[in-house]
């Protein structure tokens, strides 16, 4: 239980960074690292105590491997997650360096005063 | 017992690199401990049993890591740090953040413990997977054949966002093609 | 090939990534082909693929990469990756009348055409995620732009 | 009949990447033509499977709590209408709109692939495929609303960008505690656990997740930062989809979903919803009274639409659910004729501003006629679907014996109709400014739409309660029997 609040409290560093941070950088990274803390949360839950991987090799048999297999369930959605977050990474960046061409600063609120 | 030490300990570290990812005041130092954070988190997917997120999780880091440090290497990332925070809207996430740890701390005791996942659907994929599908990867298995629907959005997301982008990086013809490193010389 | 010595990083690290790219590709392939008996699949392989790709690309210079495999068929094989997976969902649609069913033979569990369509699945995510990471990491890190219309081939550096 | 759902999403796909390839040639006509042919044939696709009842479709052949499953019933139809005959429309208004930008392949490229994402959010059947589809419709959107590339377009675009990221980790942080309490990610399935084990503090902590997710995308107040400025420096007709689409099928229709089909609504979140609403109404109507750039003042009013939604919605009886549905219907109908006319006068006179813009009725006559049908319809004025829909919800407002609540949607409808008096009184009446001296009327493909819009507008008044009867009518019995939802789809309760 300690892990899931641990986590969420990683979400919250993320989420403290998007939101209160000035530099566009940083937002992203804070993206970044709440996509870390979703990310780990899926697979938190799929963990079974002494669980093994899903992967089933010559020398297992099916019958212990179906008792002991962690979930594998949250892994394919954690997968798809991990380059869902890659994807809009690229986009956030390539915004970015377009931004910083325009306004010649990452800063945001030097944005918003340019801006107008 | 002592994977859930282990998960403590790096869940420990991964907060930390995380604010020092925020706080920090230079920018490519800033996407270094981000780096680090991601590391050990592919390191804590080992401990959990999914080596295809591990495998995954470690490739894609090092491609954002190249991606980010390309939009700070060559910027001004210190300039911004000097001038300081405004304190209001800090100080109201700060406490935004507070109410919902406090209302998630209740609501995360009624989650099933750690370590046994009521694995009401999946079990099937378990049982059925090799028979039906044949792959002894079930994650392979449930990712390409039980939900191959998914991950076919999930390729169209990457595509979708590849192709966004190249729809933001397209020059206009009317822009002379100046290079983005050199304007930072010219400053 | 022609190694024209100012483009580039120094001379150890063109040596090393001649050493370590084959073993990069190597590896990719094998985490991309045998996805479903082993840890992998289509998304880590096309990754490393793309990132095999990335390490010549900052070893050598852009020139030395582009006329082996340029932005523009980098894009085109994206699309043709999508349009791969694409046809294996309405194949199953027409074969087994449901979207995305996995209509060819399953085989027995621990060789390689094992597993029906999800080889070819895994191909297609391959050729769709490698290629589609290599254009855009030319996009933002070399090029600064997108290579739509064939300009003039002035130099940039 | 259950072999033509997933061509919703695959239509779109295809042509997306088809124009991809044969860009490399032919950039200029084929993209425009090949947009039109696709939307045209979802819309035929839309008239065959109208009224075919509930189609269930089990992707993979896998049944429906082991597999993905897609499910078109009433409520899902009345969102495919909106969204594909909108789309359609505003692909044939971007045929001549496009070609102030140069680069016509990835704006229909991104066009396409956010309609496919958006039919993949009504179709779906499972919680986490509407995560994805959602995420490409958003990430399709955030880069077309940066399609300029101006200093504010990728500003704007940027902010959108940070909130919708923020949107979906709380979105699939939520999915994933619903997940590890059901331990299933169908609908019918989480609905069905949901209502053997009540009362669980984890899904209610789910619910609000899904509430701050849904909600940002649907731009309600407490989180609707994004919205003004989007709207301005997207393209017409991204702003039309935006405004006119795409914050009702990814905020409304998914917090819909999830709060009546799948975790089944309670006195609190209907409570939640009202009061949202209300905010929005207010805050939206307050907030776009001093705006002088139409295009603001309209996203401005979209808030306080998309309030009226919530209201209905939250009410939960039978007739405010009719009458948000309906007005769901309506707005979709003006709104987008609105943000199409904003473009077409911005291209004709090159400003948006109310300050510098008159008597555009000399100069373009059916646009102007057009959009003051649009400002009518959407201030409420009887002949229009306005009119209709937000009495059903006065009504429905009055019959549950909310004063308050009636009093606020008053004071809004008053609120709306004096701001849009003051649009039409300077933009469309008045004397011709210098502005709009050289202003003639758009080119057809611009001007089709607008009118077609407008006679929606006229006819769904007119025929109101044809329209309620057999296509909102149905919608509402089904959003409201949870039992059938299941039923239809896992076959047992």
């Amino acid at each position: 239980m300690t892990l899931y609040f641990l986590d969420f409290f990683l979400l919250t560093v993320g989420l403290y960074a998007l939101i209160a941070k000035r530099h566009i950088v940083k937002k992203i990274l804070g993206v970044a690292i709440m996509e870390y803390a979703v990310n780990f949360f899926l697979i938190l839950i799929g963990f079974k105590k002494a669980g093994i991987a899903p992967i089933l090799t010559k020398d297992m048999d099916i019958a212990t491997f179906i008792q002991t297999a962690v979930d594998p369930l949250p892994q394919a959605l954690v997968l798809t997650s991990i380059v869902i977050g890659l994807g809009t990474l690229a986009l956030m960046v390539s915004i970015a360096i377009r931004l910083y061409e325009r306004y010649g600063t990452f800063d945001m609120h030097e944005i918003n005063r340019l801006k107008g | 017992m002592e994977t859930v030490i282990i998960l403590h300990i790096l869940l420990v570290f991964m907060i930390i690199g995380s604010i020092i990812t925020v706080e920090i005041k230079n920018m490519l130092s800033a996407v270094i401990a981000m780096g680090a954070v991601g590391f050990v988190l592919s390191v804590a997917f080992l401990f959990l049993g999914a080596p295809d997120i591990a495998i995954t999780q470690i490739i894609v880091e090092i491609l954002s890591l190249i991606i980010l440090i390309r939009a700070t290497i060559n910027v001004d990332n210190v300039a911004i740090e000097k001038k300081e925070e405004i304190i209001f809207s800090n100080r109201t996430t700060l406490i935004f953040i507070g109410v919902i740890l406090v209302f998630a701390w209740y609501a995360f005791h009624s989650l099933p413990p750690f370590g046994d996942p009521s694995m009401r659907v999946s079990q099937f994929y378990l049982t059925h997977g090799l028979r039906e599908v044949g792959a002894t990867n079930f994650v392979t298995s449930v990712i390409l054949d039980f939900r191959a629907y998914d991950t076919f959005g999930e390729a169209m997301v990457l595509f979708t966002s590849i192709s966004g982008a190249f729809a933001i990086l397209r020059r206009w013809k009317k822009e002379q093609h100046k290079d983005f490193l050199r304007i930072d010389r010219e400053h | 090939m022609k190694m024209d010595k100012h483009t580039g990083m120094t001379l150890i690290v063109k040596m090393i990534t001649r050493v370590t790219v084959g073993f990069m590709l190597v590896f990719g392939g094998y985490i991309v082909l045998f996805g479903h008996i082993t840890p992998g699949g289509g998304f880590p392989g096309g990754v490393m693929i793309a990132l095999a790709y990335i390490l010549i690309t900052l070893a050598y210079g852009r020139e030395f990469v582009e006329h082996k495999v340029s932005g523009v068929t980098a894009s085109i094989v994206d699309d043709l990756g999508a349009l791969l997976f694409w046809t294996m969902g309405i194949i199953g649609l027409y074969v087994g009348g449901r979207y995305f069913f996995n209509f060819l033979g399953k085989g027995e569990p621990f060789n390689l055409f094992s597993a029906g369509t999800i080889i070819i699945n895994n191909i297609a995510i391959t050729l769709k995620v490698g290629m589609s990471l290599y254009a855009i990491f030319l996009a933002l890190a070399i090029l600064q732009r997108v290579v739509t219309e064939e300009e003039p081939k002035e130099d940039e550096k | 009949m259950d072999i033509l759902l997933p061509f919703f999403v695959a239509i779109p796909v295809f042509s997306a990447i088809f124009m991809l390839i044969v860009g490399k040639w032919e950039k200029r006509i084929f993209p425009r033509v090949w947009s039109i042919i696709t939307t045209a044939s979802l819309v035929v696709l839309l008239i065959i499977i109208y009224n075919k009842g509930t189609i269930v479709h089990e992707v993979g052949g896998w049944k429906p709590p082991y597999g993905i499953v897609l499910i078109k019933d009433n409520l899902s139809m009345l969102m495919l209408i909106i969204v594909n005959v909108v789309a359609f429309l505003t692909i044939i208004y971007s045929f001549s709109y496009i070609t102030r930008y140069e680069d016509y392949l990835r704006f229909f490229s991104l066009f396409m692939l956010m309609l496919a994402g958006m039919n993949g959010v009504v179709l779906s059947g499972d919680l986490f495929n509407l995560f994805v589809f959602l995420e490409i419709a958003s990430i399709a959107s955030y880069a077309l609303v940066g399609y300029g590339v101006g200093a504010e377009e990728l500003e704007a675009s940027f902010k959108y960008l940070i909130l919708g990221v923020l949107a979906s980790t709380l979105i699939l942080f939520g999915i994933g505690m619903v997940y590890s309490v059901t331990g299933s990610v169908n609908m019918a399935d989480i609905a069905r656990f949901l209502i053997n084990h009540p009362g669980n503090r984890a899904v209610l902590m789910a619910t609000g997740l899904f509430l701050l997710g849904f909600g940002l995308k649907a731009g309600l107040v407490p989180f609707h930062a994004w919205l003004p400025d989007a709207h301005p420096s997207a393209p017409a007709p991204i702003s039309a989809m935006l405004s006119g689409v795409l914050i009702k099928v990814l905020g409304i229709y998914a917090l819909i979903r999830v709060s009546y089909h799948i975790i089944g609504i309670t006195p609190l979140v209907s409570q939640i919803f009202i009061v949202i609403g209300c905010l929005s109404m207010v805050v939206g109507a307050l907030m776009g009274f001093g705006q002088d750039d139409i295009k603001r003042l309209f996203a401005f009013s979209s808030i306080s639409q998309m309030g009226y939604v919530m209201v209905g919605i939250g009410l939960g009886t039978p007739l405010g659910i009719i009458g948000a549905l309906f007005h769901l219907l309506n707005h979709a109908g003006f709104k987008s004729l609105l943000f199409l006319s904003s473009g077409a006068i911005e291209g004709e006179t090159g400003t948006r501003k109310l300050s510098l813009l008159g008597g555009l009725r000399e100069k373009m006559p059916i646009t102007s006629t057009s959009s003051v049908v649009g400002a009518l319809s959407i201030s409420g004025v009887p002949p229009f679907n306005g009119f209709w829909s937000k009495l059903i919800i006065l009504l429905a407002a009055l019959k549950a014996g909310n004063i308050p609540v009636a009093a606020i949607l008053v004071f809004t409808a008053f609120l709306t109709l004096s701001y849009y008096l003051r649009f039409q009184k300077n933009a469309i009446f008045g004397e011709v400014r210098k502005k709009v001296e050289g202003a003639r009327e758009a080119p057809i493909p611009m001007v089709a739409p607008l009118v077609l819009f407008a006679v929606f507008c006229l006819f769904a008044g007119i025929f109101n309660n044809s329209i309620i009867t057999n296509i909102i009518m149905p919608a509402q019995e089904i959003l409201l029997d949870q039992q059938a939802y299941i039923m239809s789809i896992l076959g047992s309760m």
